[in-house]
């Protein structure tokens, strides 16, 4: 048992942050809360993708040139391409903060409030 | 330039999406025609592919000259390439179809909107194409984004409700992007074949039913699947009527699309995988029960249409549930009728609301004195929505009904059968306002007794024309396209 | 299938295309009403050339579009279908001229739309008695559902819209019935088309089949109005007349009680029946509708309801010989297919003239009218006279077969049934006619009689019901054809009547 | 505008910091083919610099970048990206196949020029998609425009 939980600590602490996430998603009444919530989500999957790549001892997956530097075994990089995979994914998670940003800013702007029982209230009126 | 054709479905509208704003800034007829433009290159590019696939057997494409598994690569078979051409096709229609309320905005605002139309299509395109996990959730994404910013773009009521899509969408992209990851940890690689290829060594494993529940569910909340379709009766129904159209066609369509391909092509054999289907079956049926319940009890007709596409994408996904060829053909059918109908339904009713301001039953009160045209293709999609011959939506009816007698699913019979009379009560609600109500005679001026302009026109009689057609060729769709789109083996 | 001959694809599309150059012309009444005349003139001669070919035994068809796999839209002009479409297409040219008429001095609104559908109904009636298999009849059936509710509605107030809503509840719900029993069919034996005597034998186990029969008799029973799916029919009498007369005479209750025939003695056959004594249950079932129908009726102030429950207890006629299934109830039957089609139209067209004129729809309210309106009373009494069963009437040929059919069949009780209804209809009917000829109306009224546009068709109709009851094979030869029908389906059921020897 | 953050000693910090940080963002595209970096990173960093003297200067329009110039940037850049993609159908390779152009130069250079055009679009799309995003965020007259996305 513990030694399943520390064995695979990398996915324990994914899942955490990914419950987390989805608990402040669904749960918290505000807003904004509720898009940090997504982005703590979005960093739980990040996380858990660049814990597949980690290697003790591994390096990055560059040819150095010049010299006094000799080029690594090729078992010793690291897995390059969760990195890249999560630069996009990244990239993607801006942009989605960034339009939800805009979308609140829009609500905030004719509402006068981020908090959801209060917009239910005045979408109500 | 036709070898090229998978990978400029994709280019085409995603360079144009980047060159409209610029055009715009100057000339916004030009940037309009260049829309067109770009999705009719689409459109071409699909239709190439779909009758060298046809003739050939799947085109392989390799982005970048990189060999798969290490490159991206583009996967087309006649189901894809299908489908491409059916998300393109719709998109013409309503690009057309939204010129007159482009023409009211400033240039740099119809810009901007025309080219997230295109990148929504690119997203679309890209996710039905692709033939790598991980550039499906780029594609979802992108076309997700692009979707809330056009959503977004009507009312204050609309933005809210993008704001709940864009949450919900966004835990559903993660919880895709999460299976991918566990499959990669098993299998090392991202693309779809190769994943295939290797999955039988780990397919009992319990990453891997973790993986195929975190996609199913994922996939399953994009396509409004009944217990995760709360985001899109208020995002449909607040939304821009130009874009409804397309997005309530195909949007959920291609999510369905993908998780099918993923579990049909990929991932089938597993013995998870029809576990996970049982499920989907009857969430698929509840889905169609709730979705038409929920549809008779709506007033606002947009509203109406989103509750009767939350049913409606319930048949497909019953359909490839159940998994047998008949209830296969159905299911790829109805994804065909449905984009059509529904398509067909969501512009006129964008018609009405353009030209009432709102779109509740009163305004629809003898409104067929006012727009005949418009009405008489509301009539026929809804007739085929409820799945009267010889419309097109009988047929696929047909053919799910058949598969569910197939496997003795008698419960999805009645299901089908009970929702068929579920949208006749609600539609022929609409029809009985329409033509059989008097128009109210308060505050009506004379703009609203107009037939809508022969732009907005056009793309509803041509669904409603081709709803017609593909009733009585419906042979013809299945025996030429469908039967190849069928996966191989499985039955 | 070598040649394949247009010509019943011409008869549905001339209509349809008429409904179309209607809708254009909504404008120009005139134009309007030229069309109708001239699509049906046309289709009646179409369907009149094709007559010789049937009568000499030939096959007239075509298959059309595949439309499942296997199944075409297929229309084949046969014995039983021809009947109908006669029937269909006769009536449609004298409906127009009493439909101008009746919309034109009754005011009527919409009246493009309202020719436009009829158009469309009697295209799909035709499409009906067409079709060569299940699909293209349910396709046909179907349309003529969707074509008739805008006439059910057509006067678009609170009741009108309520018959409206009955009638599509029903008629869609027994839609997807007869779905569900047609894809049972389709399953069991795939692609295969109407024939004489059935295809179904043996082809599955008894249960199945008896549930296939279930569904599809109730999945046509609600159009043919078996009780206790009947109530539609009354709610519906909300229409204009000539809708009522198309409902009850033409389109859509023969439309139900031709289908009731078709898939009996086309699809399930005799043998099948028999076998599971399902024909039994089906003519009590008639029978208790007869005799049921006609009391209810008795007990109707409303004209027009009262002729809509006479029409209730009449259709069972028909659905009683096919249950009965020997040659003369067969015969019998189909025959009073055109039987009732003529006499109740009259009624229809009488009930449609007196209302045009006073205005006037209960029954007490009629006394005396008789004598101002002598041609339309005429008329009424000659339908009624029919109806009951008189001799010298239409309706005396097709209840004589079937009264002799019951006796072939062995089950005399049956006959019984038929006399009784008989003297039922006397007892609704004749009040009636002697109180319009020698009560006493209260108030000296200065009605006149219906202008001519009105009382030459119910004129002519009631004219055809005594000539066609005096000399059956008159005209189209239709008594004929129904006793080849009969003739042809019993050649190819196995099993021996009992009595039919 | 009222100034957001406006003082003189942020203004000369802002003066002097923001050339480093172009140095910097240039390094890390030019860099991006062979060591961590790439058109991203060096976009957003260069996209940083705007933002930065938006906020500080209250400069809407810092070196004529104003938000048309923003979105002319980002659709030049995605407009380049995909240019380059399709100029190797030109060469009959596969789209973004770089190595086929036919450059004076060795094989494993060339495929250095072609990415190394990629991501200079690549950066000035996301350059110009994260200015545009800060001036939809903060402007004041709220019409409901979005910005577009990156890849």
């Amino acid at each position: 048992m513990m030694s399943d939980i520390l064995g695979h600590l990398n996915y324990w602490l994914a899942t955490l942050l990914l419950l987390i996430g989805l608990h402040g998603m669904l749960i918290r009444p505000n807003l904004v809360k509720k898009l940090m919530a997504m982005n703590v989500m979005q960093v739980a999957v990040i996380m858990f993708f660049i814990s597949l790549a980690v290697k003790t001892g591994g390096t990055a997956p560059i040819e150095l040139h010049g010299d006094g530097h000799t080029t690594p075994h090729a078992a010793a990089y690291i897995n390059p391409l969760p990195h890249a995979l999560m630069l996009t994914a990244i990239v993607v998670g801006v942009s989605t903060t960034g339009v939800a940003l805009a979308l609140l800013i829009r609500i905030y702007r004719y509402y006068g409030t981020l908090e959801e029982p209060e917009l239910l209230q005045r979408m109500q009126e | 330039m036709t070898a090229h054709a998978p990978v400029l479905i994709v280019v085409i509208p995603l360079a144009i999406a980047v060159l409209v704003p610029l055009v715009s800034l100057r000339s916004d007829q030009w940037a309009r025609s260049l829309v067109l433009l770009a999705l009719l290159g689409a459109m071409t590019c699909a239709a190439i592919a779909l009758a060298q696939t046809l003739s050939t057997g799947p085109w392989h494409y390799h982005l970048g000259g990189w060999e798969p598994p290490w490159g991206i690569e583009y996967v087309l078979d006649p189901l894809s390439s299908g489908m491409a051409l059916l998300i393109s096709a719709v998109a013409i229609l309503v690009a057309i179809y939204a010129g007159p309320h482009l023409s009211g905005w400033a240039a740099s605002r119809s810009g901007l909107f025309s080219s997230l139309f295109l990148l929504l299509n690119t997203g679309l395109l890209g996710m039905v194409v692709t033939g790598d996990f991980f550039n499906l959730y780029v594609f979802l994404e992108i076309s997700s984004l692009a979707a809330y910013a056009l959503l977004a773009s009507g009312t204050i009521q609309a933005t809210v409700a993008t704001f709940r899509y864009l949450i919900i969408g966004t835990i559903a992209a993660t919880f895709y992007l999460l299976g991918v990851g566990y499959l990669y940890a098993l299998t090392g690689t991202l693309n779809m074949a190769d994943v295939a290829a290797r999955l039988p060594a780990v397919a009992d494993s319990s990453p891997f039913i973790v993986a195929v529940i975190f996609i199913a569910v994922g996939l399953s909340i994009k396509a409004a699947l009944f217990p995760m379709h709360g985001w899109l009766p208020d995002a449909y129904a607040y939304a821009p009527p130009t874009v409804i159209g397309f997005i309530s066609a195909v949007m959920a369509k291609v999510s369905v699309y993908a998780l099918f391909r993923v579990l049909y092509f990929i991932l089938r054999p597993a013995e998870i995988v029809e576990q996970t289907l049982t499920v989907l079956s009857w969430a698929a049926a509840i889905a169609i029960l709730a979705g038409s319940l929920l549809a008779v009890a709506q007033r606002d007709i947009r509203r109406m249409l989103a509750y009767s596409s939350v049913g409606q994408m319930g048949y497909i996904m019953l359909g490839f549930a159940l998994g047998t060829r008949a209830a296969l053909i159905g299911a790829l059918l109805h994804m065909l009728n449905h984009a059509i109908m529904k398509g067909c339904l969501f512009l006129a009713a964008g018609g009405v609301q353009w030209r009432t301001g709102s779109c509740n039953l009163d305004d629809f009160a003898g409104i067929s004195r006012h727009m005949p045209l418009t009405m008489a293709a509301v009539v026929v999609a809804a007739i085929s929505m409820i799945g009267l011959p010889p419309t097109a939506g009988f047929f696929s009816k047909w053919y799910l009904v058949t598969g569910a007698i197939q496997v003795h699913a008698w419960v999805f019979v009645a299901v089908l059968i009970g929702s068929s009379l579920l949208s006749a009560v609600y539609f022929f609600r609409v029809i009985e306002w329409a033509y059989l109500r008097a128009p109210e005679c308060s505050a009506t001026s004379a703009i609203r007794h107009q037939e809508l302009p022969v732009q907005m026109l056009m793309p509803i009689l041509l669904l409603a024309t081709s709803i017609l057609l593909l009733g009585l060729f419906n042979q013809t769709v299945i025996s030429h396209v469908i039967q190849y789109a069928l996966p191989q083996g499985g039955f | 299938m070598l040649h394949p001959d247009h010509r019943p694809l011409m008869a549905i599309l001339v209509s349809l295309l008429a409904a179309g150059a209607i809708l254009l012309s909504g404008k120009r009444p005139n134009w309007r009403e030229t069309w109708s005349f001239l699509a049906a003139g046309i289709k009646f001669v179409l369907v009149l050339s094709l007559l010789p070919h049937v009568l000499a035994g030939q096959v007239v068809e075509a298959a059309y579009v595949e439309l499942l796999p296997g199944l075409a839209l297929h229309l084949r002009a046969d014995l039983f279908g021809l009947i109908f479409a006669l029937l269909a297409s006769s009536l449609w040219l004298i409906t127009t001229l009493y439909s101008v008429g009746y919309m034109r001095h009754g005011h009527y609104r919409h009246q493009t739309g309202y020719f436009a559908c009829f158009a469309v109904c009697v295209s799909a009636a035709l499409g009906i008695a067409f079709a060569a298999n299940l699909i293209t009849f349910f396709l046909f059936y179907e349309i003529l559902t969707l074509a008739t509710y805008p006439l059910v509605a057509h006067d678009r107030d609170a009741d009108a819209i309520f018959g409206g809503r009955k009638y599509l509840a029903y008629t869609l719900s027994a839609g997807q019935l007869l779905l569900i029993a047609i894809l049972g069919i389709y399953l069991i034996a795939p692609g295969v088309g109407f024939q004489p005597g059935g295809f179904l034998s043996g082809k599955a186990s008894t249960g199945v089949i008896a549930l296939l029969l279930v569904l599809s008799i109730a999945g046509v029973g609600v159009k043919a109005a078996i009780m206790p799916l009947h109530s539609w029919l009354p709610a519906a009498m909300v229409a204009p007349t000539p809708v009522s007369a198309l409902l009850h005479a033409v389109a859509v209750v023969k439309a139900g009680t031709f289908g009731c025939v078709r898939i009996v003695h086309y699809v399930f056959g005799m043998d099948l029946l028999r076998s599971m004594h399902a024909d039994v249950v089906l003519a009590i079932a008639a029978s208790a509708t007869i005799l049921a129908a006609s009391l209810r009726a008795l007990g109707e102030q409303n004209l027009k309801r009262r002729l809509a429950y006479s029409t209730v207890s009449q259709l069972s006629y028909i659905v009683l010989g096919a249950a009965m299934g020997s040659s003369a109830a067969l015969a019998g039957a189909m025959f009073h297919i055109v039987a009732h089609g003529f006499m109740k139209i009259t009624l229809f067209f009488c009930a449609g003239a007196i209302y045009i004129q006073t205005h006037k729809v209960e029954i007490p309210d009629l006394a005396g009218l008789g004598r101002q309106m002598p041609i339309t009373f005429g008329a009424f009494t000659v339908g009624a006279l029919g109806l009951a069963g008189t001799p010298l009437c239409i309706g005396f040929v097709s209840k004589w077969n079937l009264g002799l059919g019951a006796l072939q069949a062995g089950h005399p009780l049956f006959l019984g049934v038929l006399i009784v209804s008989g003297l039922l209809n006397f007892a609704y009917f004749f009040p009636i006619v002697y109180s319009a000829f020698f009560g006493n109306s209260e108030q000296p009224s200065p009605y006149r009689e219906a202008p001519a546009s009105l009382w030459v068709p119910l004129a002519l109709t009631a004219l055809i019901s005594i000539v066609l009851g005096v000399y059956p094979n008159a005209g189209a030869g239709m008594y004929e054809l129904a006793w080849q029908a009969a003739t042809s389906i019993l050649n190819n059921t196995t099993s021996q009547l009992a009595a039919g020897k | 505008m009222k100034p957001l953050f406006g003082s003189v000693v942020l203004d000369v910090a802002c003066r002097l910091s923001v050339p480093f940080i172009i140095l910097f963002a240039i390094y890390v595209i030019v860099h991006g083919h062979d060591s961590p970096g790439g058109g991203f990173q060096g976009g957003t960093i260069l996209a940083a610099t705007f933002i930065l003297i938006r906020m500080i200067r209250q400069d809407v329009k810092p070196w004529g970048l104003d938000r048309t110039g923003a979105l002319v940037l980002a659709c030049c850049g995605l407009l380049l990206y995909t240019g380059i993609g399709l100029l190797s159908f030109l060469f009959a390779g596969n789209y973004l196949d770089y190595g086929v152009f036919p450059l004076p130069l060795e094989a494993g250079k060339i495929r250095f020029m072609g990415s190394f055009g990629i991501e200079i679009g690549v950066s000035m799309g996301v350059t110009g998609v994260l200015v545009l995003i800060f001036d939809a965020l903060t402007e004041e007259d709220s019409q409901d425009d979005k910005p577009g996305e990156p890849t």
